[in-house]
């Protein structure tokens, strides 16, 4: 019963993920990769890691991707102006990252192994355990994680304002 | 710990009062440097403050970690004191450049103190987000832009596979904490493969943030492009935080898979030397010149991490990357009193720099000197400590480091020569005297005496902080 | 006491090249360099019968078993005799030039001196890496700041030719530190290394590491090539300290460090070391028949020259180190006393072409002598300084091998077939419009050449005076390391 | 309910990762718009992040979940800055092309 | 009197020293006693010791230690013995005529001084040499007077000639000195010593290798052979006639050539040692005499004749030294050194009268003008040609009985045919340049006149003893009461070499060298003395005349096979080698690195997209390590 559903999602995650890829109208791009986001939370599902899956839909198919596609509006970009590579320089992307993939999956193959624990249970991915973990052992990590976003706020503004001595 | 929370407050003070006391910013951000350097001296030498030295898996301040950050701090420290100089055409923005460069420090100490993967992975992007953004400072310099767009385009590339490497480690050892990692490793004779790749691509990732061959193409163009004294940042505490950081993985996380990933590391650190020094041969540009340099130099250090396991790898690496910044700081306290003055990057803005200005000329000859591993110099030293320490696993590779620290010769004498040995024209003479020479800054001067001080001093004393950790 | 000679020349050197009094340089360089000699008349007394004495040892960096620790025995005794005492004479004979930056000569000079001192003094492996390179820094600055044409190419190539081969050197020194064990720590003291028992296979990369070093800076054939460009660019002063004093400490290197290390492996490499050194000395020498320009002239007659002071000295046995020793003071002085006559012909006529010079005996009576006897000194003709070393060093190799005796002693026809015609040709046949006003000596050149011509014949008279002092030393070490 | 879930060989999870971990490297090489690049590269922490949430399922561990967030926080942070700098580059050069910018070379 | 030893050297070295150093500011009557009357106290001592020794015996004297490496010590000793103080009485006295002599020859010479150091100083090696105790005091002097040859041989430094002919006299030595060194190390190494003393006692009990003896004397007798000009390395002692005739006279005559004799002489125990060394030497020796006397026949420069005269006299000295005849080789070392000084000086006083011409064909008929000079002359050339009673007719008549005894017929024979030429040539000197009609320029005519005193009593001197010299060892089967006087005086060094012939046999061997010398001295005289037979111009000669004339082209044949293949080489290294090939490879590794860099560097093109492929490229090969 699982598996027809992973095999589903994966080939929509991947068949999104190449068109995004593929696709020469930046804007498709970001709808295509939006669309390999929800493949991607239906994998969290499938994992039972819901938090997860809610997460990760408000974060990237509603925040980050949002704002990929408001800076394409923004800049106005659209498939005329984008830039196409030869397709020479395509072949040879697809060749290295082919032989990236033969590599990874020929050193992997055979070589997994996931040491599962005796007491296993399948209720991690739920928001009473991740917190548990996130504000006990992990605190550190989530403050400062603060100290990584006002940096980056600050870089943003810096790089976004105008100057105002000129 | 402490000195985390003394630079991060400052950043947050510099952010505040960049608002309207603009002249404060530099003593302000000097203050607390320097704070956060005693900070960690009291940790390191004196009895410590008894809180914040670790906590669960996630960081420990022990003495690696503090000798370590304070290196950076040091390193900081002397940079901002060259600031004054260095950003005097900075207004507005003058707060949020101290602040980022103090948070990116920030991300360094994680990078020293880190006992999980988790607080790596966010101490490398604390580094380097406000570098991303600080090489890109100038807006309206389309070379800073570059170099921005290049810093993080191919850091965030990198940053995945460091990521997919983290993951596969997590996977076979069920953990992102360092020492059980290590457990679960044992003795690396029953590695799955899918321990390796991820091994093999979290050296990838790392690679990147110390800029190894084939992994380093970021380097030359940025710290070319950046703002001169992003640069000294950049090849100062984001390569000793990336050494640390590299060190620390390894010698703590993997070092029961050494036998498997020595080999990959060995070939990266004999790419690196070869390719950067001979590549430096070319270098026109007193940066780019110096970017190679500091490739090569990540090769010379990685050798510290095949070291791992031999008494005094550590010390090594620590006596290394301070003798290698404070070098380099120096350099490049010159180079922006002299560059900056003349609107010449390459080497012939120095020439004759010995008769017009001696003290400068001094200082940056002792550098090079230094950064060339001329005995009796500080950098001598620390090669030497380097090769010590991994001779006995990797003969063949200390030679070829030795070959290659003789080629870096010619690159870093070319600025000597042209200091010293460049017979000025007359009409350059007649510039030389006229009143618009090249002038020393007082804060430049101060820094680099200081910095030259320093190197003197570990010249002749390499044991007071050879034997620090 | 041994500090001494480091300290004196480096604190006067720091106040030379930081203070930069104009007018005084070259009077500080004097005086400091004639209270080395002091010192070192005063060490001529001391004992050297029971090892090493006036020793001096401080920690340096205790945790990897390094320290500052100084001695000397009779065989640095006479180094340290032939650097302090050609440094006054490089001063004197640089004195009336008039230089850019005066200061900054003398004080590199000087700095030169204490690094010379130092490696000859260093009872530690890795501070005698560190004075043999730092050595290198301040004559590289002497040749490429004053040096003649085409200097920036040429030193540089010599730096870094010198500078590759003693990194060989240090990796050599590494393996063998790493290789002790003194209370469960690694230890670069001189007895600790040389306690080191090598395998067969590691003793042979040990020994071709500091043979390459040694060989570089000796220079020994083929890895000679950056000499001669090196010494006709350098200024005078320059090309002496190199010639003189400097390449000694290559000679010295193999006594003191590259066989006592290593003797293990002498027996696989040492006839290929000798070959080669023998080889040397007779190519420089036939190179030098034809030479056109004086300086390189001499410049090869140094290489023959010290081609045979290494070849004696690997031969190891008494003969020819005590003939090494002797004569690296000798050829320090009679090559000293060349370059600076070489350097009062290029001065007064302005080429070092032999085809432009002739007839100067005429006009300079004195100058003439006094070349004639530092040739002769040259030439090892006997009661000159030059024949007591020649003559042991021979000897040695000729113990060592017939043979290599034999193509060694050629040496001593072709030293006169180069010498000879090239005194001839500066001194003998008509005088031309250009050399016939030549310059007789001045009193200053007068002193430095009388001095020098003095010594030529006094040590060629009494060498037993140096040998003496040398004796016991070489005893020791010769017992201590057989083969 | 683990048990279903783990009927599904974790080989399966790692090949699927990998596989679009590589489709954004691809994407990374072929692509000339920055901004598509930059998507590109959130694909691969997408794929990161896959094979996290399936780690932590099958060994029941919850740190995999956590680090999940974290690289979420960093994909928001990388962005926002990312973008930042793209907007500033392209009110300089009208372009968001990565390979016009390239006067930085030896 | 042994303290008063060491000054028989130093007083010469001392005034060296003197002249030397302020012998420009003296006046020249001052540099002359000076350089004169130190070597007449020397030759006064000498007689002193030679006084002393004749009564006491050898006497040894050491100044100081000169060096002690290990075993291999050498002292600053003198060794007085019969046959030292016998070749210094020779050095001394010889060399004190020749010193006065020079005061006149030299008289306008701007290098008067200079002239009378190096003489003095040339004293004092030889002195060194002959005085030495061991063999390295010998070798001090050995190039003591090869540097002193050298720099009185280009005395006249301004001609570019002479200065070549001085370097070829030093080098040409220093070839032989190679020989002398290594045969001293080998002595050395065999017998722990360089004493003499030590080692000739220790002779009997030291046990050798076979051939080791050989090879030690073949490599000492490398060192006679460049000292004593003998063939293949003759050719300097001709070109050394460059040099002021008194140095002809002195150095290369009478005193340092004979230093390989003395060598020879006082190695003698080893060389008995040793049949087939001795051999060598005699086969050098005969051949040299003859080689050298051809050349002689056909050479027209008058110090050129004497010149070689002296390499084939030296050649019959090694001859005889060779038979074992080492005491009848120093008698005549004696008798030559008196008679070919006093023809040097001879030659020199012409060369004075003629203002400086040296060519006997621009000669003639000056026995006229200059009748002292012709006479002491005539003494001179009949004492070398043998004529009866006279020194040269006792020294070489012995040599030729114990070459007869020795060595047979036809070593005889071939001793003989070398001394029939000599009597043949000098006859044709002294002929020419005497006899028949003044030939040279009228200026020169006018200029032509007998030397003055101070030239002419030294010769007359050195006459009288050319004429009685031979006495000093008159043969047994004369009966002429001093029987073999000087090889008793050698005995207790030399022991007496006994000669196993019947005096019938010496009677008739010496009457058919004598008449046939005799008969030379006549027919000669009718061809150049009386008809004016003279010889021809260079240009006209032809065939065989012209290979002698030329010396056999013997210079010309050494500098193709040496000379100029080693100026080749010189310039083969120096270009080939050491710029194209050493230094090639040097520069190519820096180039190389340079082209590796230049390779590299279009990695770095600026594109990031490159770079990204850079880094996936450099990702795949990383991954590749993981089936390494």
């Amino acid at each position: 019963m699982v598996l027809p559903i992973f095999l589903t999602l994966a080939a929509i995650s991947i068949l999104t993920a190449l068109l995004m890829v593929l696709s020469k109208n930046p804007v498709h791009s970001v709808l295509y990769l939006i669309l390999t986001f929800f493949a991607i939370a239906g994998q969290y599902i499938l994992l039972n890691a819901q938090f997860l899956a809610v997460v990760h839909i408000i974060v990237y198919a509603g925040a980050i991707m949002v704002l990929f596609l408001f800076v394409l509006m923004l800049l106005n970009l659209s498939k005329e102006t984008e830039p196409q590579k030869s397709a020479m320089w395509k072949l040879s992307g697809g060749i290295a990252a082919g032989m990236l993939l033969v590599t990874l999956v020929g050193a992997l193959r055979g070589g997994i192994e996931v040491t599962i624990p005796e007491n296993a249970s399948g209720k991690v991915g739920l928001v009473e355990n991740l917190g548990m973990v996130l504000f006990t052992d992990f605190v550190v990590p989530f403050e400062i994680a603060g100290i990584l976003f006002l940096a980056a706020m600050v870089g943003a503004v810096l790089v976004g304002k105008r100057d105002l001595q000129v | 710990m402490t000195a985390l929370l003394i630079l991060f407050l400052t950043a947050i003070a510099v952010l505040f009062v960049g608002l309207k006391y603009r002249s404060l910013l530099q003593p302000l951000a000097l203050i607390g440097t320097l704070l956060a350097l005693g900070a960690t001296g009291y940790d390191l030498f004196g009895p410590g403050f008894g809180w914040g030295a670790e906590y669960a898996s996630m960081f420990r301040f022990m003495p690696f970690a503090d000798a370590f950050s304070g290196v950076a701090i040091l390193a900081t420290a002397l940079i901002i004191g060259l600031s004054g100089w260095g950003f005097r055409n900075l207004n507005s923005t003058l707060g949020d450049h101290y602040a980022l460069i103090l948070f990116s420090l920030c991300g360094a100490l994680i990078m020293f103190s880190y006992t999980n993967l988790t607080m790596l992975f966010l101490g490398i992007e604390i580094l380097s987000i406000p570098l991303y953004v600080l090489a890109g400072s100038r807006r309206d310099d389309p070379a800073g832009n570059e170099a921005a767009l290049k810093y993080f385009l191919m850091g965030a590339f990198a940053t995945g596979i460091l990521l997919f490497g983290m993951t596969l480690v997590y996977g076979a050892t069920s953990s992102f904490d360092l020492a059980s990692i290590s457990r679960a490793i044992g003795n690396g004779d029953q590695m799955p493969s899918m321990l390796k790749v991820g091994i093999l691509l979290m050296i990838m990732g790392l690679s990147f943030k110390v800029s190894a061959v084939p992994f380093h193409f970021w380097a030359p163009d940025v710290y070319q492009g950046s703002p001169n004294l992003v640069t000294a940042f950049m090849a100062t505490v984001v390569k000793t935080a990336g050494f640390a950081a590299f060190y620390r993985l390894f010698a703590i996380a993997f070092p029961g898979a050494e036998g498997f990933w020595s080999v990959p590391v060995a070939i990266i650190a004999a790419l690196t030397m070869t390719v950067a020094n001979a590549t430096a041969l070319f270098q026109k540009d007193f940066k780019r010149m110096m970017a190679y340099s500091s490739i090569s130099h990540a090769g010379y250090l990685l050798l510290a991490v095949l070291a791992i396991g031999t008494e005094g790898a550590d010390r090594a690496l620590l006596f290394y990357t301070l003798t290698y910044s404070l070098a380099t700081i120096c350099a490049f306290g010159a180079y922006i009193a002299v560059a900056e003055q003349s609107g010449d990057g390459s080497f012939s803005a120095f020439n004759g720099l010995s008769t017009k200005q001696p003290l400068l000329a001094a200082v940056l000859a002792l550098s090079m000197l230094s950064l060339a591993g001329i005995p009796p110099l500080a950098g001598f030293f620390g090669k030497y400590f380097l090769f010590t320490a991994a001779f006995a696993k990797y003969p063949w590779l200390i030679v070829l480091a030795v070959i290659n620290s003789a080629i870096s010769i010619y690159y870093y004498f070319k600025i000597i020569i042209a200091m010293y040995f460049t017979r000025l024209s007359a009409e350059d003479s007649a510039e030389a005297d006229a009143p618009n020479g090249i002038v020393l800054p007082a804060g430049v001067r101060w820094a680099v005496m200081l910095g030259l001080l320093l190197i003197a001093l570990l010249t002749l004393a390499p044991g007071s902080v050879y034997g620090l950790i | 006491m041994s500090l001494i000679f480091i300290l004196i020349p480096f604190i006067a050197s720091a106040i030379l090249l930081l203070l930069r009094p104009a007018g005084l340089s070259r009077h500080l360089a004097l005086v400091a360099s004639l209270a080395n000699l002091v010192a070192t008349a005063y060490c001529l007394t001391c004992d050297y019968s029971q090892g090493m004495n006036c020793t001096f040892s401080v920690p340096w960096v205790a945790s990897a078993g390094i320290s500052f620790s100084l001695g000397m025995d009779g065989i640095t005794l006479i180094m340290l005799v032939l650097t302090n005492l050609l440094a006054p004479l490089i001063v004197l004979s640089s004195w009336g030039k008039a230089f850019e930056n005066e200061p900054r000569y003398y004080g590199l000079l000087l700095m030169m001196l204490g690094a010379l001192n130092g490696v000859f003094l260093a009872q530690d492996g890795l501070l005698f890496y560190v004075f043999y390179e730092l050595a290198l820094i301040p004559i590289y600055f002497i040749c490429a700041i004053w040096g003649g044409q085409d200097r920036i190419r040429i030193t540089l190539k010599f730096f870094i030719y010198t500078f590759v081969g003693s990194l060989f050197m240090l990796v050599a020194l590494l393996w063998v530190y790493l290789q002790t064990n003194v209370n469960g720590q690694h230890s670069f003291a001189w007895a600790d290394l040389v306690a080191v028992p090598l395998s067969p296979e590691a003793a042979n990369w040990v020994l071709l590491g500091f043979f390459l070093a040694f060989a570089v800076k000796m220079p020994v054939f083929p890895l000679h090539t950056w000499q001669p460009d090196t010494y006709v660019t350098a200024p005078t002063g320059g090309t002496m300290l190199l010639s003189g004093i400097m390449l000694k400490m290559g000679t010295y290197g193999v006594i003191r460090w590259m066989i006592p290390l290593a003797p293990e492996a002498m027996h696989t490499l040492n006839p290929i070391f000798i070959s080669l050194a023998v080889f040397g000395i007779l190519y420089a020498s036939i190179i030098a028949v034809k030479q056109s320009d004086i300086k390189r002239l001499v410049a090869y007659s140094s290489i023959a020259h010290v081609g045979l002071i290494a070849a004696g000295i690997l031969a190891w046995n008494k003969a020819g180190v005590q003939g090494g020793i002797i004569q690296m003071l000798n050829h320090g002085i009679n090559v000293v006393g060349l370059f600076f006559i070489v350097d009062m012909l290029e001065r007064r006529l302005g080429t070092r072409s032999l085809a432009d010079m002739g007839g100067i005996a005429k006009s300079a009576p004195k100058f003439a002598a006094l070349f004639m006897i530092i040739v002769l000194g040259s030439v090892a003709v006997p009661l000159t300084n030059g024949f007591p070393g020649e003559f042991l060093l021979l000897n040695g190799v000729w113990n060592y091998n017939f043979w290599l005796g034999v193509l060694a002693g050629l040496t001593i026809i072709f030293g006169a077939v180069y010498m000879l015609r090239a005194y001839g040709l500066v001194v003998f046949g008509e005088a031309r419009p250009e050399t016939a006003n030549f310059e007789d000596v001045n009193p200053r050149e007068f002193l430095v050449l009388g001095i020098i011509a003095g010594l030529v014949i006094v040590f060629g008279f009494f060498p037993q005076s140096i040998l003496g002092l040398t004796e016991m030393s070489v005893d020791r070490i010769l017992g201590a390391v057989q083969l | 309910m683990l048990e279903s879930i783990r009927s599904i060989p974790i080989d399966y999870y790692v090949y699927l990762s990998t596989v679009l971990f590589v489709i954004g490297v691809f994407g990374v090489l072929i692509r000339r718009n920055a901004i598509v690049v930059l998507m590109c590269i959130e694909l691969m922490l997408n794929a990161v992040n896959l094979l996290l949430a399936a780690f932590s399922t099958y060994l029941s561990d919850a740190q995999g979940q956590i680090m999940v967030f974290f690289i979420m926080v960093v994909a928001a942070a990388e962005a926002a800055v990312g973008l930042g700098i793209l907007v500033m580059i392209y009110r300089n050069t009208k372009s968001t092309d990565i390979s016009l910018l390239d006067n930085l070379k030896n | 009197m042994n303290s008063l030893i060491p000054l028989i050297p130093f007083l010469p070295l001392i005034g060296f020293a003197i002249n030397g150093l302020f012998g420009k500011r003296l006046s020249k009557t001052a540099v002359g006693v000076i350089g004169s009357g130190t070597l007449l106290v020397s030759f006064i001592l000498s007689v002193m010791c030679f006084n002393q020794v004749a009564a006491t015996g050898p006497i040894q004297v050491t100044l100081y230690n000169f060096f002690t490496v290990g075993n291999l010590s050498a002292d600053f000793g003198f060794l007085v013995d019969q046959l030292s103080v016998w070749m210094m009485l020779i050095v001394t006295g010889v060399g004190f005529l020749i010193h006065v002599y020079s005061i006149g020859y030299m008289h306008d010479d701007d290098g008067f001084w200079k002239f009378f150091a190096y003489l003095n100083l040339f004293i004092f090696s030889m002195l060194l040499l002959i005085m030495g105790d061991n063999f390295l005091m010998l070798f001090f002097g050995w190039e003591g007077v090869g540097l002193c040859s050298y720099l009185l041989i280009g005395f006249w430094y301004t001609n570019k000639e002479y200065g070549k002919a001085a370097r070829k006299a030093f080098i040409m030595n220093r070839i032989g000195d190679l020989g002398l060194l290594l045969g001293m190390f080998m002595i050395f190494q065999n017998f722990g010593s360089l004493n003499f003393g030590e080692i000739f006692a220790a002779l009997p009990t030291v046990r050798l290798e076979a051939g080791v003896v050989t090879t030690i004397c073949l490599l000492l007798f490398i060192g006679a052979m460049g000292k004593s000009a003998q063939i293949p390395l003759y050719t300097w002692l001709p070109d050394a006639m460059a040099g002021p005739t008194p140095v002809s006279a002195l150095i290369h005559a009478a005193t340092m050539v004979t230093a390989g004799v003395y060598l020879v002489a006082r190695c003698h125990p080893l060389y008995n040692l040793s049949p087939d060394a001795m051999h060598f030497v005699a086969i050098i020796g005969v051949v040299t005499c003859i080689f050298a006397a051809i050349i002689g026949l056909r050479q027209n420069d008058i110090k050129k004749v004497l010149a070689y005269s002296t390499v084939s006299q030296l050649g019959l000295m090694f001859v005889s030294l060779g038979m074992g005849a080492y005491a009848s080789a120093m008698f005549h070392v004696t008798t030559h050194a008196f008679f070919k000084a006093l023809l040097f000086l001879a030659a020199g006083s012409v060369i004075h009268g003629m203002g400086g011409e040296q060519d006997i064909r621009n000669m003639g008929g000056l026995r006229k003008a200059m009748p002292v000079t012709f006479w002491v002359f005539l003494i001179g050339t009949m004492a070398i040609a043998g004529f009866p009673l006279l020194s040269g007719f006792f020294s070489k008549d012995e040599i030729f009985a114990f070459t007869y005894a020795h060595g047979g017929g036809w070593w005889w024979g071939f001793a003989g045919l070398g001394a029939m030429f000599t009597a043949i040539y000098m006859c044709r000197l002294l002929y020419v340049t005497f006899f028949g009609e003044f030939r040279g320029t009228h200026e020169q005519a006018h200029h032509l006149h007998e030397s003055p005193k101070v030239m002419t009593v030294p010769l007359m001197i050195l006459a009288v003893l050319s004429i009685v010299g031979g006495f000093l060892n008159t043969p047994h089967f004369l009966h002429l009461g001093n029987e073999q006087w000087l090889a008793h005086w050698f005995s207790s060094v030399i022991p007496l070499n006994e000669m196993h012939l019947e005096a019938s046999t010496e009677w008739g061997l010496m009457i058919f060298t004598t008449s046939l010398a005799v008969v030379i001295i006549i027919v000669t005289y009718f061809i150049y003395g009386k008809t004016s037979n003279l010889p021809v111009a260079d240009s006209a000669q032809g065939g065989l005349t012209r290979l002698v004339a030329n010396k056999f082209y013997v210079d010309e044949i050494y500098d193709f096979l040496f000379v100029r293949p080693l100026e080749k080489l010189s310039k083969m290294f120096h270009y080939y080698v050491d710029i194209q090939a050493i230094d090639g490879i040097v520069n190519g590794v820096g180039t190389g690195i340079q082209q590796l860099g230049a390779q590299f560097r279009k990695l770095q093109n600026g594109n990031i997209e490159y770079y990204l492929l850079g880094m996936v490229a450099g990702a795949v090969l990383l991954m590749l390590t993981m089936w390494v």
